[in-house]
């Protein structure tokens, strides 16, 4: 099979999509004459023409809101927010609108439309390296994934984009060049379902996104070390689907949460609160979760590689679980 | 386009009337709840604006929509059933007085966030565009008219919204109802260029019409129609007033009965029906017959209302996507 | 004691602030010419004068950042949105510029501001009657408030106002009118302290906001049953304070979180997180939560009824608890 | 006001020049990291434009803010620092590029989110007016400039910003360096209004000035300036072009090499040098003299940076909030 990189890979989906239903059109900002800021749909413009792919000017409500529309009238958009950190200012239009337009109007309109937005930082500082991942999971009338590997990116992009309802895709700038075996053929992933990537006996560690590649190291360090933990890739957050989580929980009896956002209040709460709750009796140890620390994210190299999570993290997560350690979360 | 009939006019305009007098009651008896915004004295921008288009042109308003479902010829049983929170509503009684629609009639909905509904405007007039040049359909050759209000003009999603038709030369039309008034704020507090449809003016082409003379308003929405059909996107500001609070909960502390009253000469179903008489298209004894006939059906209007059933509970967990998972 | 409500509290607390201090001013929607949409600050124009109090446009990005730059600036803002659904469109004034800059600038600058804003619902539909708490405890640089009890509703506004931080001050259309012993005196309540309102031995009932009265309710209720409840009235999510929480729970080792929220990726997910985890080796039962129905807002009231948590909702998850059901979360 | 030094600010202008190459290297030997967006080719805006400022007024401004910091006559070192990720840099190194400040010198600093900072510098131009008119502090005469880019005036941000400070009437200048590009998007790509300060007309006065001419630049600056002080918001769109890609790591597939050499005969310091030399303010030996002089004080700048100790890891979790919990 191909190896590619995740960025090749929704590059497949999209280009597939775009071929095959002339009502799919990409909007964004740079997606055009930048050549699109992280690379995904580069060369685009002279693949498909100027109608199907287009810049957009810095209002990302307003082309949230064109895309919104465009959906409603039976189009196939794909809006690219440069990034989750300005894709809030369009927030009214995908909370507001985009998931709950369908219900309002007893179903009468529907919104097929695909939100890519990366996540991501680099020495960007407080206002460019933020997850706003939770506020998509939180909210009925949306799907929200989170592809972890390149497999995945093409193959929910192509779900994403056959779905008929509204779908927040969220990549990551950091795992843009992470490479991974890629069927040439088209397929898709579904939306709502997790996947055990790695069975284990010691621990279940359940991430999605960019953890997934750090979890992955992570999991091959602990078994050089004896320590076999299984991963499980969620791949969706909303809807939750925790049974591939629970099936291998009632197994281990320990668990690790990896997601990259600040800790409290987060995707990974409401994970650890249903592996708890339903894994309840099969209960060994404190779950411990992995995230940002709860900071602004700093500019300076090493403040900011000291609170971001990685695969050392996860690493050290499994063994105070391991240990029997109880996490205590700071928030100041 | 249909030259105008003035009596048909008059005729929906009534209808409006009665239809807001029955939510009210109805509102003060309990059967209506959450917010209720009524269209009272706005009545001939809705009914000429409207008049302007044709069938295969589309309608976005906000939630002071009743008027604008009306005049569009959506019909009052379903549209009070959906007051009543009934099954047989618009929206099944999941949307409320803030959100009807009809998918049939091209009337993409009320919207409740001031200003926001603009975008989805500009979206679906942008999608016409594109199933005609991209995908080929020739008959795509509709307008999207958008409605809202003086107070909707301050935020950015106007702007986004004005300036995006405007780059994309997008068939659309923005009709502002400059009624006054932003809720309880004046336009004056609210705005420092209270001659609204400048603030569109770097964007596109625009005017100020008396949107109390349904005539005015339909041969100006008629030219905007036009352009926008055949040019690109055109703005209108409909000068009015409303004559209840803004919403049917509204003590209304900013104006006094007196202020109110002193616009009642410009209360557009007195100057049409005036404007009929003297026109001989119309007597008084006529006006009589059609208030009375109005009154009719709108008593069976409410009688469909309150004869249909409630949404049966599980009706909450249905239509949140339209693939479920 | 004089027995005032929750919005006469916070009148008080109003008032006593714009009298103490002229840089104390209060901007919103309608809030003058209307006289404020829920009352609040009824009658503040013939008090304080135009200046002190201003009617805002329909912007919320607008005033909010008005009110970010003012307080920067050394002044003491007080910004009223009139929902919280409509404060997202202030959001990336409040996440990405309030919340960030005294860090992003090594702390050069401060933010001394609060935005008053309320939940609530009463068949408004989708758009109108959501909850956005979790959006703002998420978010490191933000102090989040949520008072229950008219006492708390004064005490915390003050303090919100005398803080040099920005505070969100979440409140309710459904509680306004509340009553509760409140001093006449000046008084605050520190944030970020949580509140045991009720000791008991059975069960510990967590909630904050328009959920405590219910939870009062729902004690009470109890308590003629035979069940001993504690209550704790968390007050502020950002910080969290779960001490208090935790003390009862070693007594009680059962728990109820109540939240008036969509309950998957809510506040509430964060406090069973910390509960299961901090109380790990008191658990007697899995923990239950209460919350909204995880459907976009109908309008029909039988359907709204149906779907906003309220006492009995309180009550049949502790008596759930008490039975050691577990909670199955449904999503769609 | 001060009479405009010409030579002075030529000076100036060669200061951040070299600052901007010297970052440039900097960034390549991954000494500095980030985004990375150099002022190349518009220190005329920043250094004529600034320079009509008075010592009490204020400068907000964009990520694009290292002439603007410069022209208000910070520091280097600290901002090289900050570049480094240092704590001796302005934001002991928790900023970056892209967050330069000095409360002291009234510069409320860059701000990354395209169009936000323009609301923040009217809420500071409120507060100014608050001051002076309920607080009663007769020597805040204080004027806001508020700096940022052609594709910031499509957001919904832009437009409330400008809107309100016309309502109440603020201290305000709005300054649009109008460089043509929005990250790589040309201009008549993003907007249908391209002469932008139109975009303000509704609500305010304002002109399109020669951005490269520093001396234009500073008068046309000096009437803005006067005119917020005295009257009101104002509106000012210097025209100019950026030499270097968007951010350090552009590769500028949006342009050619000849497209950006035909635009050198605009480069502003070359301008002025052919201006001060044709008014024999300068020689070429002298010109010469001052880059050796801005040479040697950057090595100096870099050596500062270099040689400052990064941030201790504690200082990650300080400053969260001014008043710890
Ligand atoms: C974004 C947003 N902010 C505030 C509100 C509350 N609100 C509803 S209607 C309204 C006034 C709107 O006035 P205008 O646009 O003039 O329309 P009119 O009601 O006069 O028809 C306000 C403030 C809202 N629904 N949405
Ligand atoms: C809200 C928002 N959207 C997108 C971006 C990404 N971005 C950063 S700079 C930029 C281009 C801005 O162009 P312009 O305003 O003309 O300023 P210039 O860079 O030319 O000085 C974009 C799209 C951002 N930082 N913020
Ligand atoms: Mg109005
Ligand atoms: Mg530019």
């Amino acid at each position: 099979m191909p190896v590619i990189t995740y960025s090749e890979a929704l590059r497949q989906a999209l280009r597939e999509a775009m071929t095959n239903d002339p009502r799919v059109f990409i909007i964004g900002e740079d997606v055009v004459h930048y050549d699109s800021a992280y690379g995904v749909t580069k060369g685009f413009l002279k693949e498909f023409g100027p109608e199907r792919i287009k810049d957009m000017p810095i209002a990302e409500a307003g082309y949230a809101g064109l895309g919104i529309g465009a959906a409603m009238n039976g189009l196939r958009p794909v809006v690219e927010m440069m990034t989750t950190n300005f894709a809030i200012l369009a927030l009214d239009m995908i909370i507001n609108h985009a998931a709950k337009l369908h219900y309002m109007f007893g179903g009468q309109f529907t919104c097929p439309i695909v939100f890519r937005m990366p996540n991501g930082y680099g020495q960007l500082s407080a206002t460019h390296s933020q997850a706003f991942d939770n506020y998509y999971a939180y909210m009925p009338g949306l799907k929200v994934v989170v592809p972890g590997t390149p497999y995945d990116a093409k193959g929910l992009m192509k779900a994403a984009i056959e779905d008929p309802d509204p779908v927040i895709f969220i990549e990551h700038t950091g795992i843009y060049n992470i490479k991974g075996e890629v069927p040439e053929e088209s397929y898709t992933v579904p939306i709502g379902k997790s996947n055990l990537l790695r069975d284990g006996k010691d621990v279940t560690i359940v991430g999605y996104g960019r953890m997934i590649p750090y979890c992955q190291q992570a999991v091959e360090t602990l078994a050089s070390e004896g320590i076999d933990a299984a991963l499980v890739d969620l791949r969706t957050i909303r809807p939750l689907d925790m049974e591939p989580v629970l099936e291998s929980f009632r197994k281990t009896n320990r668990a690790v949460i990896a997601t990259e956002e600040w800790t409290s209040v987060g995707v990974g709460s409401e994970i650890a609160a249903r592996l708890y709750t339903e894994g309840f009796d099969h209960l060994d140890a404190p779950i411990w979760r992995v995230g940002f620390d709860e900071v602004p994210m700093p500019y300076a190299k090493n403040l900011e590689a000291h609170v971001v999570p990685n695969a050392d993290s996860v690493i050290q997560a499994v063994k105070n679980v391991l240990a029997g350690k109880t996490q205590k979360i700071r928030q100041q | 386009m249909e030259k105008q009939d003035l009596l048909a006019d008059y005729r929906t305009m009534v209808l409006i009337r009665s239809f807001e007098e029955h939510c009210q009651q109805q509102y003060t008896r309990a059967r209506i709840g959450g917010f209720l915004h009524l269209y009272v004295g706005q009545e001939a921008v809705a009914v000429g604006a409207i008049g302007a288009l044709k069938a295969q042109d589309h309608l976005v308003t906000h939630y002071r929509d009743h008027g604008h479902a009306l005049a569009r010829g959506l019909e009052p049983k379903p549209l009070m059933a959906e007051l009543f929170g009934r099954s047989t509503g618009t929206g099944k009684g999941k949307g409320g007085s803030m959100h009807f629609a009809d998918k049939n009639k091209n009337f993409w909905g009320g919207y409740a966030i001031v200003g926001a509904h603009l975008l989805l405007a500009m979206g679906i007039a942008y999608s016409i565009k594109y199933k005609r040049e991209v995908l080929g359909e020739a008959d795509q050759d509709g307008v999207v008219m958008c409605f809202f209000g003086d107070g909707a003009t301050n935020g950015g999603e106007f702007y986004e919204a004005v300036s995006m038709a405007a780059l994309y030369k997008l068939p659309i039309v923005f009709l502002c109802e400059n009624n006054e008034f932003a809720m309880g704020t004046p336009l004056s507090v609210h705005t420092s260029v209270t001659e609204i449809h400048k603030k569109a003016s770097p964007f596109m082409p625009g005017e100020r019409v008396n949107g109390n003379d349904v005539e005015e308003m339909r041969a100006r929405a008629l030219h905007a129609v036009n352009h926008a059909r055949t040019e690109g996107p055109y703005f209108l500001e409909a000068m009015t007033y409303r004559l209840r609070g803004h919403s049917a909960a509204d003590p209304q502390m900013y104006r006094t009965r007196d202020d109110i009253n002193a616009r009642r000469s410009g209360d557009p179903i007195a100057l049409l029906k005036q404007k009929l008489i003297d026109q001989n298209l119309l007597t008084e004894k006529q006006a009589k017959q059609i208030d009375k006939e109005v009154e009719k059906e709108m008593d069976a209007v409410v009688q469909f209302a309150e004869e249909s059933p409630a949404p049966d509970l599980s009706e909450a967990w249905t239509e949140i996507y339209s693939k479920p998972l």
